[in-house]
Parts: C-alpha cells; structure tokens; sequence
C-alpha cells in the first residue's frame, strides 16, 4: 500500500498531517528543535500574545492534579514587537505552518493585533483566545458570552484576510451557542478546548497552590468533556473544528477525528515528552496503514452514533 | 537530549536520601556542572509531568554496564518527598527511566586564582558535587554544608576525598557546628579577604541569606535555584523567577530551567 | 488530648463526621455494609429516585478515563413505592442519617416526591438533583438555568419542612449564579458538583463507547474542578454546601473543606476501596489529632487567599 | 470480603494468557463456583477502577506459604487485553494485590443424576474448572471447549485430570475439530436424550447460541456473563442486562454483578 495521505485543511492552511502543536505548550517552536523534527507536524502554534508584553501570574504558576495539571501562567509574553522581531526569524527557517495565538483586553486590541499580524507573511493563520477577561465589560470573559465573543471575532475578522480561528472556552453551558456565535461572525474554524478553570489547595499552608489561586487544568483528565465538546459543535457548525484536549496518543488523536475533527492539538503531552506532537502524528499513520485506510479525511465526523 | 536510561544502582544514602547511578549516553559527559536533568518517573501517567534533579555526578567507568553501548554514567542524588521520588526510590538495577538532558545554564566556574566557596543546605548539595569535582582542579574549594540533622548531612567523605575543605553545620548540633550554614560560610568570608566566588544551592531562606552575605562582602555569588516545572526547556513559562529590572509594565522575568538554574545573585529580584 | 470533635451540621441534620456518601455510587447503603461500618460515617444519601421505576440507559454504561470514569447510568432506579417498601427498612436500622436523592421531569413530579418523603420519618433530609432536563421546557436542564433552578427548588421547600439540599450541575458557566437562584428560593444547602458531561470513543468500532454516547465524568480527575467551584460557591452565600468530587483521601476532604464545605460527599472511590468512606473519615480524625486541631469545624472556609 | 493477598505465582500458560495463584483468607474456601473476585490491579488511580476475574481455582495447600497465616489459595485465569490485565501480567510472586471475593451468585449444581454439560469460549473456561471440581464429585461432566485456536485452548489436561470427558474444537482446526464448539456440543445434546443441564461462559454470540440450543431443545442452562462493572456489588447499576420481563416502563434489569454473573438462561432477555 501506498503511504496513507495525512494531510488536511484548516481554512485554507495546508497541513501534512493534523498534528498541531498547542497555544502556551509548544513555546515558539524553536525551543522544541532539538527533540521534534518540526518538518513532521501539521502547523506549529505559538504563545498566546498581546500588543504590550505580559508579566503573567506570580508563581507557583503550575501543579499537577491527578491525571491533568493546572496552570496560571497568566498569558506571559513578550509582546508583538519583540515577537516580530526574536520569534519570527525562526520561524521562517521551518516550512511548517505557523499559526499565531493571540488575545487582548478589549475589541479594539484584537483587532489591532489581527491587523499588524496580517501583514505578516510567516504568519499563516491566527487563533484567537477568547477565554479573557473583558476590561470593557467589568472582567467578563469574551468566551462565556455569545454576543461578546461575536463582537471580537466580527473585529478581527474585518482586519485580516488571513484564516482566522477562534478557541472556545470550555467552561460554558453551552459550547454551540459559542461555536454558532464565532461561525456567525465568520470565523474560519473553531478550536476547542482550551483549559477547564480548577484550583488545588496545600492542606498544610491551607493556601491555595497557585499564586492566582485558581488555574486551567489540561492534560488527559479533561479529554472526555473535550472529546464531548468537539463532537457537539462539530455536528453544530459548517465550519472545521480542531480539537484539543489530554491527546497523548495517535488514538486519542483520531478519536477527536472520528468525533468531527479536522486537525487535532496536542498540549501538556509536550511536557512529558517533548516529541509527542511527531509522536502522534507517525502513530495516525500506522494505525492507518494497519488499518488499510489510504486517507486520514475519512475518519473526520465518521462516528457511528 | 532524550533517552532511556537503565538504572546501574540505587541506594539509601541516609534515611530518606537516595542516590542513583544510571546509564547515559558518551555526549553527556559534555555537561556542565548546575545543569540538570527532567526525569519521566514512569511511563505511566501517574506522576504526570516529568521532575527535575540536578546532576550529581557524570563519569565514564572502565568496565562496560551489560547491555549498554557507552559506559558514561549520570548520578544522582534525591530527597524522597512526594510521589515522584517514592516511585523512584522503588527502581531497581535494571529498571529503566526516560531522561532529558543535559538541560538549562549550569555554574560559571570563573577566575581559576580565586577561592571557592560552596555552600550547601540539605539536598542543595546535588548540583555541588560534579561542580566541586571540576573546580578543585583550578582552584582552592571550601564546602560549607548545613542541614536540619546529621542525616540531613550527606556524601561529606566524597567532598573531602577531592580535596576539598568542608565544614558542616547542623540545626540541632547532631553535627559539626550547632547553627546556621550561613553564619559559618559569612565568618570565614569576613576574616579571609582575598577574592572568592560563592556557589549556593539550598532552600530559599538560605539562598537569600547567602545573597545578602555577597551583597555586604562584595563577593561574587551564583546561586542555583528550584522553581516548579512543566517542560523544564523554556516553553511552558512555569518556573519563572523575577530578574533584577522585573517591573509589571516591563516584565523581566527569567525560566529557571532555562536562563537557570544557576544565577548570579545580582540578576535576580530577591524581595 | 481528648478524640478532635468531626461532627458538623448541615440544614438541621447532625453528622458525626463530614463524610457522607455520594448518591448513586453506595447504592442504599445495605449494599455496602460488609466493607464499612455504617455507623462511623457522616450521612448515607442514596441513589437518586423517581416517582416511577426508571429503566435507565441501555449498557455500556461506564468506561474508565484517565483519572476518573464516566457513567451513563440514566437514573436506574426502584421508584419511590418500592424505595419506601424494600430500602427504607435497612435504613431504619443505621443511626446515620439517611438522605434521599431524587429528581423529577416537571416541577410538580419534584413537588410530589418532596411531599411524600416529607411524611418518611426515616428520612433526615432531601438532596434534590436539578441535572435533568426539563421535559416541559423542551429537554432544558434544569440545572444550567437559574429560573428553572429557582422554580424547582421553590415547589420543594413549600412540599417539605425537612432539609433541602440542591445538588448543583457542573456543566455552567456561572455556578455563583445557580447557587444565588437556589439560596433564593430558600434551599437549606447545597451540594456540588454533580459529573461533567463527557464522552469516550472505541476507535476500532468508531462508535461512541457508552450506549448513551455522552456520559458524566467523575473521580480524581474533576477534582480540580469541584474544589474550584466548592470555593466560588462558598464566597457567594450563606447557606452550608457539601464538596463532592474525585475525594479519595481525608487530604482532600479537608481541602474541600479549607475551600468552604461545610461536609463532603465521596462517590467513585467507593467503587475502588468500598470502605472508602470510613478510612476518609478516620484519615481526617488523624490528621486533626496530628495538628493538634480540637474541631474540624475550624477548618471550614479557612483558606488563606 | 477484602483482603490483600500476596502473589504466589504468575505464569503465562499460553501466550497471552496467566495463571495466577494468590494467597487467600481460609473463608474463601467456602466461595461457589461461579462467583467471581474483584481485583485492584495497583493502588495507584491507573487503572483507576477494579478488574472482575472468575474464580479458577480456590483450594487448601498443605504446606504453608511463609508468612501467610492461611494456606488457602485462589487461582485466577487471565487474559491479556488492556491495561489492568497487562499490569496484572507484570506482578511476580511476593507482591500484592488488594481483592474483594467472593462476588455474585455462582452456578446452581444442579440434581447429581442428570449429566452436566460444560461449554467454555476461549477465556470463558476461567469460572468452569472449579465448577467441574464440584460437579465431578456428583454427576458425570463432559466439557466442550471452544477457541479461536490451539493458543486460545487453556488448560484441558487439568480438566482431563478431573475424570471430566472433554471436546475440543477451534476455528481454524488447529486443535479439536474445525469449527464451533456449539455445532459438536448440540450434536452431543441431540443424539444423547437423557436430561442435562448446560453451563456455559464465553463470548456473548457463543452464549446466545447456546441458549438456543437449550431452548430448542428444553434443556437446563445456566450462563456466566460479562459486563462492565465499577462496584461489583449491586450499587453503580453500570453492569446491568435485561431481565426477561423487561420493558421501558417496567424495568427488569438484573445486575451482572449480584443477581449474576451466573443466570438461568430463561430469567434473561436474549435480543
Ligand atoms: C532545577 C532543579 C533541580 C533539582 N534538583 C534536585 C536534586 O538534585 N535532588 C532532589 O532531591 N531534588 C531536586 N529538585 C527538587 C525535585 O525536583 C522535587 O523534590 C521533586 O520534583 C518532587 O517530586 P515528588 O513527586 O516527589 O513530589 P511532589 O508530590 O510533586 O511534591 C511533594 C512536595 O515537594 C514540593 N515540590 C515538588 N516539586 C518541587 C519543585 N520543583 N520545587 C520545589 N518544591 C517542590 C511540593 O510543594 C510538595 O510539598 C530539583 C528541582 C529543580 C527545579
Ligand atoms: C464477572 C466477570 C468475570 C470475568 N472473569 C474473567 C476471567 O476469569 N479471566 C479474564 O481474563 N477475564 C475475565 N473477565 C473480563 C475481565 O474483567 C476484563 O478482561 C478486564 O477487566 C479487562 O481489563 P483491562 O484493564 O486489561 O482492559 P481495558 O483496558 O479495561 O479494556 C480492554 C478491552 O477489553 C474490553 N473489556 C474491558 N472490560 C471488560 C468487561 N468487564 N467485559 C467485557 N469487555 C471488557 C474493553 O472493551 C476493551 O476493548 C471477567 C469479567 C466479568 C464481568
Ligand atoms: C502551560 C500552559 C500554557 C497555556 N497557554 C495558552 C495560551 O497562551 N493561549 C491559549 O489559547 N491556550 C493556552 N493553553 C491551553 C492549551 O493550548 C490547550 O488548549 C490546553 O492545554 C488543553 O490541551 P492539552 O490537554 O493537550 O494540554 C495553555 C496550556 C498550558 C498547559
Ligand atoms: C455510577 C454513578 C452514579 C451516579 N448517580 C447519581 C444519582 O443518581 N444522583 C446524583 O445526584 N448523582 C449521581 N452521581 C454523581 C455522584 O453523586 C457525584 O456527584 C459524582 O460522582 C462526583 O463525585 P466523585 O468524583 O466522588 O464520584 C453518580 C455518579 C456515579 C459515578
Ligand atoms: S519549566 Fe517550562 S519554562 Fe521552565
Ligand atoms: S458493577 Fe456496580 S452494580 Fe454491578
């Protein structure tokens, strides 16, 4: 058999396989070089980032939970400018896809953010990070609002031609109202799960463990309520869905393509083992040659239900 | 550098201290001493993340290890204290873990002519060891060691078989000197004024005390720090530490596993 | 010093320690009388019951995930003529208070079983669960919106001069909210959290591994989650509110209790350890002997933010 | 009950396939044939939830396994298939595995005069050898074994050594006869027409053409089922099968766990 065809689309993007690297999990690329053949993976995702630098949270930022971890980095970054000028250059030297996270505090940084990224050739694509506090609106989330999240994806939307997706925020009562919201306002795919909010406490300081005390769990305890989210807004929208959430294998992976998804990310299995995302992505293709599958877009939506 | 590695020994060092030797692959013998290593404690997902150890001792033995291709060995030295290090203290000869390293900025050994001065709390001698092995063939090296009790009080005979000058201090006196590390280290600092350079690894209370010393004395003073990690090489930004120019606006903020462990103290924010 | 006081006292009913076991994972307690002994936990709340028999969802009903397991059991259970016929008289047998769990499909159904178990002098009390969908509102949870929440809990207190507890969904966006309804509409308690909705996929069937495709997760895993919300809940009002989630050791017990619970539920490590209940409780009694702390009670709410 | 019991021995007896012998409490002599154990492979949350396994073998030793108080023994016959099993599979004689057993409504043994029909599918032999130790005592037992092929057939001599008569047939012939161990067993059935009784556990479409053939041809049979358990004691409800009574308004489930695993196979519904 021939070898099987991994590649994908994501709003015009090119994948060779549907392995991306997730938002704050992957660095720039350039700090996994050595341990990840970056030619191998579908697009690489950078950390999130904002017009200004980012101090973040104070610290501890991280801990583990059983089967997850929690985090409240805060969103530390170094700015656009400094990411222009220090981060780009290496991406340029990869031919995979680099796809910039970003977020902002208002509708109009968004916007500002989208316009000056559009202008960028290296970028390939943007995913936005909806999941922050809205100063405007007295510190509601964009992401926990449709109207809200309508109105940043609308913005951004009008700044770039570039493909734009949105990462939705799990902690919501209803993902599709989300999904419908960002698909409305003409988002190019949807990307979903980012981390569930959760905290963890230290009985003996009686202190909360995290600086921030709450944090974003991720990691394979979320992977149910992920794989849940991504097969209802798949089946609700038009639009690609990448999906996120506890993928440590090429099984998890294909098992958010079976639930609708067209690419997958992969996040905190990059902390245990830094090749994961490659990893990954070569366990897809075996199991799809085991299985006599000559193209990896037909698991997409193929659930029996 | 990623790789497996099989265990050649494991022992108790003291009550709760293990000490590891396992196998590594001939480039690591390249590592400098402060770097540090990101163990997978099992394949399993329990522990998750991976943790980190300092590099206690590289070497190379004559004699083959059975089975394994280069005879480099990596050791090192750890403090059980959660589920990590129970799970790693059960491995046997034999077993094998998935190793990072060499990771993140180690020592700089400095000025050959000057004197240098080691400063140790607890299992802060971790990273000490492989620096004292390559600094006494430079200089002159004096190890200050403290720690709650003598059985917190580890691998002195090591130190001293290097030649290497130690002195120990003990919380409850079980030990060497009753007191503080730190007021031993400052007084021989204070009565020897030639130029030194200190190297500290401990818990923060005493790295603080340490950098004040170095503030007041002048000295020169690297200091290697813990911090909680996730990736352990720069991408998850979970171990940061505040740089000295650290402000809100313009955050200078710097990863332990990376831009670290090791920092001189004048570089760091110490509030 | 003299054995630290555990007792606490939730809506009127006095538990001798926090540890009540969750509802549907200790079936009517009877079940579990081999592995613990009854009279050394805090409260029994059985499984949840309806006014008629419920025949549940068809099988697989459970799948292990990493760190926690999802359950699709669709509220199984006897209905209440049998429940007060076959259950009740085991009940009457434990000195610890037993507390029924049920839920209804319209608000009257949730009036009606509120008033029957009111004349129960077996039963010390009610925990109402709000996670079902609303039949008469098109299948809406009653547990993700506040009115509904509101309404519910309302027709109960007026049928029912027993304690009312309200077991709170996970899967909302704004849990502060669903409490305040539920307060407002004079619940005695609350308790949190109920699973989160999830899913698992066979790869090899392509099918959903649950017969009812989406399932609730449970166990260490949403510990985060539940600790978070328990803390959130526990700011916003006055009313006492018992902490459930992935508690498998007197560690996190007290946790959700530093975070504000008043008393705790345990549920899935009843299935691995069927005395879990028990050793939970007796690990509290030891670690407030070992901190010389004379009454758990200090413990409640006292996290330093 | 539950009890931690040491690891006496773990053997692959085919490939893919253990035999392990556990010590047990005295108490446990007393459990049927037919119930089964609950095991919690690591006290570790991965796996998180306990395994079922059939009673093999449960029986006294003369000699006493040091530092055990009771010399009773249980045999568990596995199969390799998923995490729980294959960390199973890794245990070595001396460690420990925390167990709850006996669970469940075993076999009813029947009249001694009719003759008893065993019928195993591959890892479905596990709960029928200590059924034919009991039955061998009372009652002629011919056993029709069943498995994909020779690998999938376990342990035939020590049915063998039972005095029980024993039929063996595999998909690819590789061992017995070529074919389904139901086709030999209901010739034996329709030829022989004395009154019998059939006991049978192994894969679901196995166990629904054996109660066919007691159906048609009125026969007593009991069936060992499988399901998905968490408690393995009639509280989660997450092992359930339809009773033959069942309907949506009307429930009739019975818990594989506590009504079963073992039922007539005329108390079940069968589409
Ligand atoms: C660069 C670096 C080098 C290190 N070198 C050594 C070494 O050579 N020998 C050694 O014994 N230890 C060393 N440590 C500390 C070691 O990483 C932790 O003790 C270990 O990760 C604990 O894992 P655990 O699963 O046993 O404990 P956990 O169950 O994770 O935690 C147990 C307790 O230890 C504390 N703890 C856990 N991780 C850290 C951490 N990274 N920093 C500070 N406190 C922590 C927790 O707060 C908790 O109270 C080093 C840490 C760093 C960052
Ligand atoms: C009452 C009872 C008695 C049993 N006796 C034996 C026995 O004596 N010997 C033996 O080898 N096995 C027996 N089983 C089956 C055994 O429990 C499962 O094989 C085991 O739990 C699998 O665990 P795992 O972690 O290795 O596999 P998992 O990783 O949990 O699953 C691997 C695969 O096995 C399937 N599977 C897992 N659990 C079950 C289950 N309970 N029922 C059906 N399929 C399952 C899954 O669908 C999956 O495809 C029995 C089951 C029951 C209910
Ligand atoms: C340390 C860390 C930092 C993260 N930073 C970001 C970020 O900057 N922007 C973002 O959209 N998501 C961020 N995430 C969320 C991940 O991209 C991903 O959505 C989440 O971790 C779930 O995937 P996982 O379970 O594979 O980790 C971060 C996650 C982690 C663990
Ligand atoms: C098998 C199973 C059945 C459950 N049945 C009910 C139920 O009938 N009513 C209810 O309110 N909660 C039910 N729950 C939810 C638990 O009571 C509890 O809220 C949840 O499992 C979280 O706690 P845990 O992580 O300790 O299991 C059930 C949970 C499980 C695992
Ligand atoms: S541990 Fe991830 S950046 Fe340092
Ligand atoms: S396994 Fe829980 S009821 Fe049968």
């Amino acid at each position: 058999m021939n070898r099987p065809d991994l590649s994908v689309e994501i709003a015009g993007i090119k994948l060779r396989n549907p392995v991306m690297t997730a938002s704050g999990t992957f660095g720039y690329g350039e700090e996994f070089a050595e341990y990840v053949d970056l030619e191998q993976i579908g697009a690489i995702i950078t950390k999130g980032l904002s017009l200004k630098p980012k101090a973040g949270n104070p610290t501890p930022r991280i801990q583990e939970t059983t089967g997850g971890m929690l985090n409240a980095i805060g969103l530390q970054n170094v700015g656009i400018d400094a990411f222009l000028e220090k981060k780009v250059p290496f991406l340029r030297t990869v031919s995979t896809p680099a796809i910039v996270n970003f977020f902002g505090n208002t509708v109009e940084e968004y916007a500002e953010l989208a316009e000056r990224l559009d202008k960028i050739p290296e970028v390939a694509g943007m995913e936005i990070n909806i999941s922050c506090p809205n100063v405007k609106h007295g510190g509601i989330v964009f992401g926990t609002e449709p109207k809200a999240a309508y109105s940043v994806v609308k913005a951004v939307r009008e700044a770039t031609i570039k493909p734009v997706i949105v990462k939705l925020s799990p902690n919501v009562t209803d993902i599709v109202e989300m999904a419908w919201a960002c698909a409305d306002a003409e988002a190019d795919a949807l990307s979903l799960i980012n981390t569930l909010t959760g905290m963890a406490i230290d009985l003996k300081t009686r202190r909360p463990i995290l600086a921030n005390v709450t944090g974003g769990l991720s990691g394979p305890a979320v992977k149910p309520v992920a794989l849940r989210m991504v097969w209802q807004v798949a089946k609700a929208v038009k639009i690609p869905v990448i999906g996120i959430g506890g993928i440590m294998t090429g099984t998890d992976a294909l098992e958010f393509m079976l639930a609708g998804a067209t690419a997958v990310q992969v996040g905190t299995a990059n902390f245990l083992d830094p090749a994961a995302s490659e990893r990954i992505a070569r366990e897809m293709e075996q199991y799809l040659v085991e299985s006599g599958i000559s193209d990896v877009k037909e698991l997409i939506g193929a659930l029996q239900v | 550098m990623q790789f497996r590695a099989t265990i050649i020994s494991n022992q108790e060092v003291s009550p709760g201290y293990f000490r590891m030797r396992i196998t590594a692959p001939p480039e690591l013998a390249g590592a400098q001493p402060g770097q540090f290593v990101m163990v997978r404690v099992r394949d399993a997902i329990d522990p998750l993340l991976r943790r980190p150890f300092g590099i206690f001792d590289v070497g190379t033995v004559l004699s083959e290890y059975p089975g394994c291709s280069s005879a480099t060995y990596l050791e090192l030295l750890y403090k059980v204290v959660g589920k990590g290090t129970e799970a790693l203290s059960t491995y046997h000869h034999g077993d094998h873990v998935d190793i990072i390293a060499p990771l993140g900025t180690g020592f700089d050994l400095g000025a050959p002519e000057e004197e240098k001065i080691l400063v140790g709390g607890g299992i802060g001698i971790a990273p000490l060891y492989y620096l004292a092995k390559s600094l006494v063939e430079r200089s002159r090296v004096r190890f200050f060691l403290g720690g709650r009790t003598r059985d917190d009080i580890l691998c002195v005979t090591e130190f001293e078989r290097l030649g290497v000058e130690t002195y120990v201090a003990t919380d409850d006196g079980t030990l060497g000197d009753r007191g503080l590390v730190t007021e031993v280290m400052e007084r021989h600092i204070r009565e020897d004024g030639r130029k030194k350079t200190i190297y500290a690894c401990g818990p923060m209370p005493m790295l603080k005390a340490v950098a004040e010393i170095a503030r007041q004395t002048g000295t020169h003073c690297q200091v290697s720090l813990e911090a909680y990690m996730a990736c352990g090489m720069g991408a998850c930004l979970g171990c940061v530490v505040k740089g000295k120019d650290h402000a809100d606006e313009t955050p200078d903020y710097r990863c332990v596993c990376k831009d670290g462990p090791v920092f001189a103290f004048d570089q760091l924010m110490w509030v």
